[in-house]
């Protein structure tokens, strides 16, 4: 089957947004340079990497074009030539799916190469491609199933090989309409069933440790649409630089950096994201990697909590989203904290339950991205008063050692000038010790 | 003991002691420690001010001096309690402020100690009516603040906030109490 | 005579106790200094006008004003105010620019000021050699531009901030 | 579903709780009912109005059902005055000087017919113009009789009071429909009616002189089945964890009992709901992991 999913027409403007969710971007174009499509145009360090650090995720253009770099993202001018970087090169997967830039295409954003690298490392013993959609009317996944499974069994082939021999599984949320030549289950469920947490324990009866991933108990569940980009990878030498994307009601290849105003919504009501993870569009957003669909806004009418506790009976972390709404308002950090925050995974099923209609995800969010800010500068207060008075200590030793050296010197002269007997009052002296009581 | 603790709980069936009730009551966490303070008096004090009144005042046929004596025995348990949570926590005195020394004025506490020697035949019997009224001030005292922690009062009228509907809710406290009314007579 | 020898005694004795009970629970403020040092930016920046941060958590614990502190901001303001039990911050604090200290390395000339500046030693070099900044270390203090003879270092904004999800 | 779905829902189930005191009272219980509710959204209306705010605080279906609960757990010959107070105070003093819905921390209708209680005890006790009494009083009072001979006076029915064995029975089926609904946490009148029971038959000797009424008595007497299902399962004025949901629940159905066996009211349900309420929070924050 050809591509039945549409292309979008290329952009005026490519706009790639240094800061991201998951960190940020390193240019590494410059302003003004011309760049092909497939070339790399900015770079993301582990956070406090230093300047050597290898890059975890490397972004490339979806076009060529001119580079025009402002504070807060790159853009890019499409020039409308067809000239390609040269096909991928690296010779192991892992290093393919760095250098194709490659990240968890699902929603996390977590770099593939990264989670691949961790299954080798604990000779991961199952692969789960998944292809549940979380969300009603995202079905970015199912196209991609659909159209391009050739693709998509390329990817699964070239991971399964990588691992070995692991126990394949295709998770899906309906049948698929035709045959695909690996072990299909579907899984159906009330949301978040597609939750990579909840997919192993259901697929394979084993739980990852609280706190931990699938991967530490051998398993590694890649996206379906992940897979796929590493098919094109490995295969064709092809890096990530489109994706398919639910755009209202249709499915299309949209290009990594397209500007949510250009695309085919009506203006300034989409939210990126599907209808319950997605978060309203600044005027500025663009399609990015992670994103699988962009749904016009619904309007809602919030009212007040009620505390019927509909959130926390959803909630797949067994989290009391309805106290922390009020906690995170009152700004009660410290019970936030008792109330497990951090251990939201942003899956929104909270707002899908709530009777009122509040944008708890959204308050969830804030309040988690604040605390780990608020973490971020304790950790660097720290830092900084353990070297303050480090530093200190060493000051004041070296005045301490300034002071002896000089009071030394001050005495060494007179004790030169002293009888010989004075010089080694010890040796001269008998020993006090004998005579003490 | 339970009489003391709920049916006449002092805060909200007899209206005894509502300024630190009030005072304090805005975070759990300083109300909590001042709940504990109070019972500390309490119970120390109508301990102290039976044993006077027993072994002191009577033989010597004092007890008109039953008053001063008692003051000064709750002065003295208050401030104990002061030093003792100025060493044990320099910030949690600081949270405290005001409110620890007026402890002393709590008449909840004078109240405990002339009924304790008044009605209590003998030390049993003060310890338990003490421990009542201790647990009852204490347990009101972190109830209320949990409520105020609770009540979001941004969303309250301009002229509620604050001071009135702490009143109106211990009002409604004391409506609660109420109910307890008959109970145990 | 009986009633104020009894009362007199009864006071003596207590007094007695009290001072007992007050030797024995010293007070110190030490770990209310501590627990104030804990809430601030240890940046060392001195622009609190004490000389350093622990100091001004000396000075906060004897009553200097919790908006003092411009690398803290409301937040570390706020934060104070909830650990002291203080209701009202003296005046709004702005909210701060997170800053790093950058060397210009082709002017620097190699002159070792900047590095007795920095309260965290946060710039490596040595005489004659070109300096610089490790960032991560850095706590944009503005201590080093001042010495520096040459004008070669900037304060750049930081880039380490935490992705923020705005408020809904 | 809606904040006003839910209302909505918690209207439906109270139909047949109305229905079957409508039949065993007299339709006095639906007047009530109707100048209950029709005046509790007045003032609501009136408030939201006085104060410039949006309509749709008035709107949300809260006050009819604060309205109507206080309408069913008042005695059908009430006055006209103490009826209007209380809802006065439920939908002005308990909800909306908290900052209206969801903002309260007692429940409004509760605190309004605790409030005239204490303030109109009389007409409160009187709920059959027949025998002036009801079966919680009759087991109360009854002078030394055992329950067997007590069970003679009129105010008994099969199980319960007269007629309130019914309506109980009527709110114990839509009670279980709003929980099977999820609409209700089945938590709270699962603590509250096993407590209840529990304390009941911890006094309950078979049926002494000085027995306190056994455990099913006591389930199918006065409005404890509106003060399970409807009253003590308000989530706004309940604790959100579970292990809070059952002493909440539990601490309820001993207040009940406690004030039934011992107190001086007709009946206990809205003062232990109120001790219930105030102790909401405490009990979240003790349940809460450190």
């Amino acid at each position: 089957m050809a591509s039945a999913v549409a292309e979008l027409p290329l952009p005026a403007v490519l706009r790639y947004p240094l800061a991201t969710p998951v960190g940020r971007f390193r240019p590494s174009a410059e302003d003004g340079a011309r760049a092909r499509l497939g070339d790399v145009i900015a770079e993301r360090f582990e956070a406090g990497g230093g300047a050597d650090a290898k890059p975890i995720e490397v972004l490339r253009a979806a076009a060529s074009g001119r580079i025009e770099r402002t504070p807060t993202a790159l853009l890019l001018h499409p020039d409308g030539s067809a000239e390609r970087a040269p096909p991928l090169q690296a010779p192991s997967l892992v290093e393919r799916t760095l250098e194709a830039g490659i990240v968890g295409l699902g929603g996390a954003g977590y770099p593939t190469h990264l989670k691949l690298r961790q299954a080798l490392e604990r000779n991961a013993h199952a692969l789960i491609v998944n292809a549940v959609e979380c969300e009603a009317g995202v079905n970015a996944d199912r196209a991609l199933l659909n159209h391009h499974a050739d693709d998509v069994l390329h990817g699964i082939h070239a991971v399964a090989d990588a691992l070995g021999a692991p126990r394949v599984t295709l998770a899906v949320s309906a049948p698929l309409p035709a045959a695909i030549d690996v072990a299909t289950q579907v899984v159906d469920g009330p949301y978040p069933a597609g939750w990579e947490r909840a997919l192993t324990q259901r697929l394979l009866g084993v739980e990852a440790p609280p706190g931990g991933y699938p991967t530490d108990v051998g398993v590694l569940v890649l996206n379906v649409a992940t897979v796929f980009a590493i098919g094109r990878a490995w295969r064709r030498g092809e890096p990530l630089t489109q994706r398919v994307v639910t755009v209202g009601q249709r499915e299309f290849w949209v290009r990594i950096g397209h500007p949510v105003a250009e695309l085919p919504l009506p203006p300034r009501v989409a939210i990126v994201g599907g209808p319950v993870t997605g978060w309203p569009a600044d005027v500025d957003a663009a399609v990015g990697k992670t994103t699988r669909a962009v749904t016009p806004r619904p309007a809602v009418a919030t009212s007040p909590c009620i505390r019927c506790g509909w959130c926390a009976t959803a909630c797949p972390q067994g989290l009391l989203p309805q106290e922390l709404w009020h906690e995170i308002a009152a700004g009660r950090w410290a019970q936030t904290e008792r109330l497990r925050l951090a251990d939201c995974i942003e899956c929104g099923a909270c707002d899908l339950a709530c009777p009122s209609q509040l944008p708890l995800l959204a308050a969830l969010r804030h309040a988690k991205s604040q605390r780990m800010e608020a973490a971020r500068r304790d950790r660097a207060a720290n830092l900084a008063r353990t070297r303050f008075e480090a530093r200190n200590a060493r000051l004041a030793a070296r005045a301490e050692a300034d002071r002896a050296k000089r009071a030394n010197r001050l005495q060494a002269p007179r004790d030169w000038m002293r009888p010989r007997s004075a010089d080694a009052p010890r040796s001269n002296q008998p020993d006090p010790e004998p005579h003490a009581p | 003991m339970l009489s003391a603790a709920l049916v006449s709980n002092f805060a909200l069936v007899q209206f005894l002691g509502l300024c630190p009730f009030m005072g304090i009551s805005n975070r759990l966490d300083t109300a909590l420690p001042m709940a504990l303070a109070t019972a500390f008096v309490l119970v120390t004090s109508s301990v102290a001010a039976f044993a006077l009144h027993v072994q002191l005042l009577t033989p010597l046929g004092l007890e008109y001096l039953r008053l001063p004596a008692f003051i000064v025995a709750i002065a003295a348990a208050v401030q104990f309690t002061e030093a003792f949570v100025r060493g044990v926590s320099p910030l949690l005195h600081r949270l405290l402020g005001v409110y620890l020394p007026l402890i002393a004025s709590n008449c909840a506490v004078l109240g405990v100690a002339l009924i304790a020697t008044d009605s209590a035949a003998n030390l049993a019997e003060v310890v338990a009516l003490a421990l009542g009224a201790a647990a009852g001030f204490a347990l009101a005292l972190a109830c209320f603040a949990a409520l105020r922690e609770r009540m979001d009062e941004a969303v309250a009228p301009a002229a509620m906030r604050g001071a009135p509907l702490a009143l109106v809710t211990v009002g409604i406290m004391a409506l609660a109490f109420q109910g307890l009314r008959g109970v145990g007579a | 005579m009986i009633a104020a020898l009894a009362m007199g005694l009864l006071g003596l004795a207590i007094g007695a106790a009290l001072a007992l009970a007050r030797a024995r629970f010293r007070a110190s403020e030490d770990s209310v200094v501590e627990a104030v040092n804990a809430l601030l930016p240890q940046s060392q920046c001195a622009q609190c006008g004490y000389p350093g941060c622990r100091p001004y958590a000396e000075a906060i614990v004897g009553g200097a004003a919790l908006n003092l502190c411009p690398p803290g901001g409301p937040d570390t303001a706020a934060a104070l105010a909830e650990l002291l039990g203080r209701d009202e911050i003296e005046a709004a604090v702005a909210d701060p620019v997170e800053v790093k200290a950058f060397i210009d390395e082709a002017a620097c000339i190699g002159c070792a000021l900047c590095l007795e500046a920095c309260p965290v030693d946060a710039i490596v070099g040595a005489n004659k050699f070109m300096h610089t900044v490790i960032a991560e270390r850095c706590t944009g203090c503005e201590l080093c531009v001042a010495p520096c003879p040459v004008d070669c270092i900037d304060l750049v904004p930081a880039q380490e901030r935490v992705w923020q999800w705005p408020r809904p | 579903m809606t904040s006003r779905g839910v209302m909505l829902r918690v209207g439906v189930a109270l139909v047949p709780a109305a229905a079957a005191a409508t039949w065993c009272f007299g339709a006095s219980v639906l007047a009530n009912l109707a100048i209950a509710i029709a005046a509790g959204m007045a003032l609501e209306a009136a408030w939201v109005w006085l104060r410039h705010r949006s309509l749709a605080a008035a709107t949300d279906g809260s006050a009819p059902v604060t309205c109507a609960l206080i309408a069913l757990a008042a005695p059908p010959s009430l006055a006209l005055g103490p009826l209007l107070f209380a809802v006065a105070v439920a939908v002005l003093l308990a909800k909306h000087l908290y900052g209206g819905l969801g903002r309260n921390v007692f429940n409004p209708a509760m605190v309004g017919y605790a409030a005239a209680l204490v303030a109109y005890p009389t007409p409160f006790g009187d709920w059959d113009a027949l025998t002036g009494a009801t079966a919680l009083d009759a087991m109360r009072f009854r002078d030394g009789a055992t329950v067997a001979e007590a069970w003679g006076n009129d105010a008994f029915g099969a199980i319960g009071g007269r007629g309130f064995e019914i309506v109980n029975a009527a709110a114990l089926l839509g009670g279980v429909w709003l929980c099977a609904m999820r609409v209700a946490n089945w938590r709270f009148p699962a603590g509250v009616l096993a407590s209840l029971g529990a304390c009941a038959a911890l006094g309950y000797d078979g049926g002494s002189s000085g027995s306190l009424g056994s455990p099913l008595f006591h389930w199918f007497a006065g409005g404890t089945m509106l003060a399970a299902f409807f009253i003590a399962t308000d989530p706004v004025t309940a604790p959100a964890t579970p292990a809070a949901q059952w002493l909440f629940g539990v601490l309820i159905g001993a207040v009940i009992f406690v004030i039934r066996a011992f107190g001086a009211w007709p009946d206990g349900i809205a003062f232990a709901v109120l001790f219930g309420n105030l102790a909401a929070p405490a009990l979240d924050r003790l349940c809460l992991p450190r």
